[in-house]
């Protein structure tokens, strides 16, 4: 019993949407240096690169996960007229062209930036290190986990955390025994929506970050220098990438799939 | 035995502006008509309504009061609501363990204690399911172990046996009846069954405030209002007596009865069963009985009898008869008959 | 000469002539992007009649494919100079060793403006120690324009357009060893003639256009 | 009645969240040459760039509703293994770098790709054209709808569908008369952020479709060229393409809580 | 008076296998414990669910069958579940007329229609109310006239009732009654009410099997089943008879009653009210009565009677007593007492 049923002509639409989004995806594939794949990615720039990419994702999605959580918690739960600005605010980086999202990072943690001038008295410079890489990361990626995280909120509703409470559980044990289990699924495919953003971050790590091998220059800018000198090797570097994303979202569809 | 619970408080956006207290160890039914103001009691007790004035105690403590406001979760009251609202990624046995870990007891004597509760609700064998793999009367005696599992001192009920399919509903009401002897107990209700089974006092809140109060035996015998009547399902007729035994419905129409008590001159009512009503196409004098003249509202079928709806006075009562006796009379909307009730059957009551 | 209206050609240029570009034609059309992105676009198919590369390595491969219709021809020069932020404040001198222990940006050697930068490094025998080897020169100059690094190496064009934020030095010898700009008709260009007139007004007329820009002449 | 209420320390995350997303944008509106705003968007290229940007937008847009929405009724209703494999295909270009979105696409529908050379014999040649950018931003943005709308309607169930149903609607009128205006709110800001994820589109529009004014150059390309040689004017325009989105997201929002 | 459905299905998923007619115009009460199999025979008729094996035919056309299966939404069959299931988009007036609309009348006459479906189920006033402003009882009542405005040829009713207050369900049913006059229905049930204010006849399914049929007043009368019987609200005690008009329950114990036609030797039945039974301590031989050696199980308070359960030669009978005999005989649970009935309040039947 689904409900009335698919009318047939749906699958038209649905056709024509996979095949604009599927057929790109065949294409790259198809041109990519298979059999050189291997002997490509073994170099050291590759692997430098590859390393870097996921330990920079790893970091940016731990501190998306510490900082989205509860934020999304805040925008589900709390009522007012702010909350629809905030949330409103925590789109647009979302939406923001990545380049726009770097100037606007330089613009405020760069070494003359808004807060990055009192931050370098104090001796923190983050330009041009690896951890310029997890903000711009983050900064993309955040917006992702909050959003799909908040409307599986709403959905799960208030009704399992007042039974909590009338059983004695503060906020907080309420939070990690009964909210966040209940909306496990959507923080693990959240969590994977955010992390593959981020291992696909580009334009804001090279406007605010830079590009220093085994520094900054993560697997996009890689690719897009290796456009220059080695074709093969870019397109090799554009599989893993897109391999990586897709096994990292379907690993949390399954997972979530398995537990909810 | 004390009083356990006190509730004096008004809450202007609710209509509700209620006194009342529960002794110690006993169950409260509360009752009335939709949007009388019970689940909003409720929440008064348990924490979740904040009054605009007022005051909450449970054993002389202030739970709510001018300058304090103890968070649900800091209350040890228990909350049964219609829907068991078990936690769908616990277990059965995690679930009525939930409360006691949440106030840090460690797992293992948290499991035992809540194997015992389980045990004592008879679903010992499900400890190890999970929700959804439960019937709907299952899932709510385990909402019954998991709230009883933390020993709140009072226990709130929501109409819990609403949403039950008949058949479960009477089991899980003999259940509750164990279970919660010595609990103080407040339960809102639609169900005289509920009340009958479990409550020693009961309250009628109507618009937000109480309209009748006092021991379930009392207030169903002597029902004062409509609703209660209804609740109870006798017929209650409302009238005058000049202290005779006798209610004048109209200027020419009484009914007499049993007096119970005092009866001074003055207004009062008249109680009696619906399966103390015979319908007559013409008078019969006999025995000292009531002929009240009627008009029939409606005939409707109440297995095994018809119950028959009359018109008497221009107040409305109940006759329950034989299938057969409605077919040998014919009986139509609009026809005019004698009800007849012997005095016997009729209690008279002041008020 | 101006190319007639109907026959005005669509430019494949590489961004750093998308200052100056526009205002020696306003008929023309012209697409900006770096000279591999648009080469890998006419490789692809696209529908352009002059193509305009930053250096000879990608205007070289244009030819090989056949994606040209005759020889390119070189149009313009570009040197290398060290800019720092207008406040200079790591102090850098020039091209020498006040450089060492600065924030040093430059081009990856993968890119032209990169390897240049090595180049002259090398025979100065100056240590370059970048904190960032970056993918375009507008990424470097950015960093410097805006305070981030303390120093940077990209084309003098780049230096003039941002010449109320960043101090130019010159760089020994890279007048010597700049960075060639050539210019070709792409092969069954759709607006052939306008194609050959834009080329030959590049490699004539303009000229003082683009000496005014501050690119160097054809050598 | 709000559940357990937030635990009190949900704030500071909440507010660090808030912090990092919102000062940089603060950061880029304190830079903004707001004095000389009028007279900058006056500009030739600028309304070129405007309108262009908000014409394809507009267009990829339409699109992306056209398909987006039975596509996202098929991957919530239909069931099997593939589902879940198309869902996951569908995801991948919401998180690839937009340069290697472009070069997929170029290998696929550039005029010597895997589809562009049958097109190209039919005299059909979408590279370098506004199409192209109306396909470079209808890939980028579909994803974005597609997801969103998918949760809605796996949280809105079948029932109404059923109920529907056995009052006698055929399966389309049910999509018409009862699941969309169901579903209306997320379809609205579903399509909100396709709409400015469309608007802020970089790099694949620069990879398959060139920069060439008044044809391909859209706003987020305008501003990275002006960057280096006129950066008030980069600047006034990036203002417009945030207020753009902001806008869009927030209007969204509205309608969709007043119809919701 | 044709036969209108006849479903002679089998599905071995849901444990269905079902031979069901339902006069033209009659309506058919299915009853049966908790997954029997009610819902799924409804699906059945609905095409909701496709059988293995077999054929749903209404007036004669053939709606399922080997190589047939219309969908839901091609058939003329109305379906009203627990849930009102409004569409919370539209009016009250546009859910009502949404059926017309889809096939294709226009506005004016499907609103015009809706209007008078909403003024035959007393909801006139609420047409322009969206869903969420309307109480249960509203609710119910809309999606009635809603399900009615198409004209179905059949009406399918899934507990229609089990959702609503206590206090909104009578006035519900006697809508229905009203309104179903001459509409062919079938409506699953677990309130007895139901199946007494509307239908004709009933059907019981056990594990999915048709495990008795007939007319209302027959089943109910003669209840065959534990479940029966309980659904009814009788007892129920299974014997052998020689054929004598009493009923044996263990070899030194019987049953004496009323033959209601044939008793032949054989298994035999004794059906009677609890309100039948009395209970004492000791034996009083009167006139013609039973007297059964008994051990009380339970005591409840069912206001106004007390329920005493009672075992009796292994088998379970009530007795509704008076709260002051019950206080009188102190009634324990274990207490040996004897069951007391006249044989005039038993009906023996066969089987
Ligand atoms: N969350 C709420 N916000 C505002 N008003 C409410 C809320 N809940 C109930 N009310 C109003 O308060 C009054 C009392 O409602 P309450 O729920 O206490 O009644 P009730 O006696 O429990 O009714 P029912 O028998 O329908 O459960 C009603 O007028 C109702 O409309
Ligand atoms: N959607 C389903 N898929 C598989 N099995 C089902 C489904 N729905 C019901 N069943 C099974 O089919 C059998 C018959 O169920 P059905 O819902 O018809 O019973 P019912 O008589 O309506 O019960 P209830 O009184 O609880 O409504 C049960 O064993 C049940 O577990
Ligand atoms: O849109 Mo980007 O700047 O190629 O990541
Ligand atoms: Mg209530
Ligand atoms: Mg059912």
């Amino acid at each position: 019993m689904t409900g009335a049923g698919l009318p047939r002509w749906a699958w038209l639409p649905f056709a024509l949407a996979m095949a604009l989004l599927v057929i790109p995806l065949a294409g790259l594939l198809a041109r990519a240096p298979w059999a050189r794949l291997g002997e490509l990615l073994a170099s050291d720039r590759s692997r430098d690169a590859l390393l870097l990419s996921l330990a920079t994702c790893a970091a940016s999605t731990v501190i998306c996960l510490i900082l989205g959580v509860p934020t999304a918690l805040v925008l589900a739960r709390a009522r007012g007229q702010w909350v629809a600005a905030a949330r409103t605010l925590l789109t647009v980086p979302m939406v923001l062209p990545p380049v726009v999202a770097g100037l606007a990072l330089l613009t405020t943690l760069g070494r003359r930036g808004l807060l990055g001038q009192p931050l370098a008295v104090l001796g923190v410079e983050i330009g041009f290190t690896t951890a310029a890489v997890v903000v711009a990361q983050t900064f993309v990626a955040l917006p992702f986990l909050v959003v799909s995280l908040e409307g599986a909120l709403r959905t799960a509703g208030t009704d399992m955390e007042r039974a909590a409470a009338r059983l004695g559980a503060s906020p907080s044990y309420v939070l990690a025994r009964v909210t966040v289990p209940l909306v496990a699924p959507a923080i693990l495919s959240g969590t994977a929506l955010s992390f593959a953003r981020a291992l696909g971050e580009f334009g804001a790590t090279l406007t605010f970050a830079g590009s220093l091998q085994g520094v900054t220059r993560t697997l996009p800018l890689e690719i897009y220098l290796l456009r220059e000198s080695d074709t093969d090797l870019a397109l090799a570097l554009a599989i893993v990438l897109l391999g990586v994303s897709a096994l990292v979202v379907a690993a949390a569809a399954r997972l979530g799939r398995t537990h909810g | 035995m004390g009083e356990a619970i006190r509730v004096r408080a008004r809450h202007a956006a609710r209509g509700l502006d209620v006194d009342v207290t529960v002794p110690e160890g006993s169950m409260l039914a509360v009752v009335g008509p939709n949007g009388a103001g019970k689940s909003s009691l409720l929440q008064l007790i348990s924490g979740d309504l904040v009054p605009d004035d007022g005051e909450v105690t449970v054993h002389g403590r202030t739970l709510t009061g001018p300058d304090v406001h103890i968070p649900p979760h800091r209350r040890a009251v228990g909350y049964l609501e219609q829907r068991a609202l078990l936690f769908p990624h616990l277990t059965v046995v995690d679930n009525v363990a939930f409360g006691l870990r949440a106030r840090g007891r460690d797992r293992r004597a948290a499991r035992a204690r809540a194997a015992a509760e389980l045990a004592a609700v008879g679903c010992a064998d499900l400890a190890g399911s999970r929700p959804r793999e439960l019937s709907g009367g299952q899932q709510q005696r385990v909402a019954l172990a998991r709230a009883l599992a933390t020993d709140p001192e009072v226990l709130l009920l929501d109409e819990p046996l609403a949403a039950l399919d008949a058949g479960v509903a009477p089991e899980l009401r003999r259940l509750l009846r164990t279970r919660l002897r010595g609990v103080t107990t407040v339960i809102a209700t639609h169900d005289l069954l509920d009340v009958a089974a479990l409550a020693d006092r009961m309250v009628e809140l109507t618009g937000g405030r109480v309209t009748a109060e006092g021991h379930v035996d009392d207030l169903c015998q002597r029902p004062a209002s409509a609703f209660l009547a209804g609740f109870v399902g006798v017929n209650l007729l409302h009238g005058d007596t000049h202290g005779d035994a006798r209610v004048w419905l109209a200027p020419t129409i009484a009914i007499a009865g049993a007096v119970d008590g005092d009866l001074p001159p003055g207004p009062a009512r008249a109680v009696f069963a619906p399966a103390a009503v015979a319908v007559y196409r013409a008078a019969t004098h006999g025995s000292p009985r009531n002929e009240l003249p009627a008009v029939v509202v409606a005939v409707e079928d109440r297995w095994p009898v018809q119950r028959v709806t009359l018109a008497v006075a221009g107040q409305r009562i109940a006759a329950d008869l034989t299938p057969a006796s409605v077919r040998e009379l014919a009986l139509a909307p609009g026809d005019d008959v004698l009800a007849v009730v012997k005095a016997t059957q009729v209690a008279l009551h002041p008020g | 000469g101006q190319p007639a209206q109907g026959d005005a050609p669509v430019v494949f240029a590489a961004s750093s002539l998308s200052t100056v570009l526009p205002h020696l034609d306003d008929t023309a059309r012209f697409s900006f992007d770096g000279s591999t992105g648009l080469l890998d676009q006419l490789r692809s198919g696209a529908r352009a009649d002059v193509f305009v590369s930053a250096d000879h390595d990608t205007m070289l491969a244009a030819a090989e494919e056949g994606l040209l219709d005759g020889e390119p021809v070189m149009v313009a020069t570009n040197r290398l100079v060290l800019v720092v932020p207008a406040d200079n404040p790591a102090s850098v001198t020039g091209f020498d060793g006040s450089l060492a222990d600065t924030r040093l940006v430059v081009c990856a050697p993968e890119v032209p403006c990169g390897s240049g930068a090595r180049r002259l490094a090398e025979a100065a025998g100056v240590r370059l120690d970048p904190v960032s080897e970056e993918l375009k020169v507008t990424d470097v100059l950015g960093k410097v324009a805006s305070g981030e690094a303390d120093a940077g190496i990209v084309y003098a064009t780049d230096a003039a357009l941002a010449s109320d934020a960043v101090t130019a030095m010159e760089i020994p010898g890279a007048a010597a060893d700049p960075n060639t700009y050539w210019a070709g008709v792409v092969a069954q260009a759709p607006h052939p003639e306008g194609a050959e007139a834009f080329v030959a007004a590049l490699a004539g007329p303009w000229q003082a256009d683009l000496r005014a820009a501050g690119f160097g002449p054809p050598r």
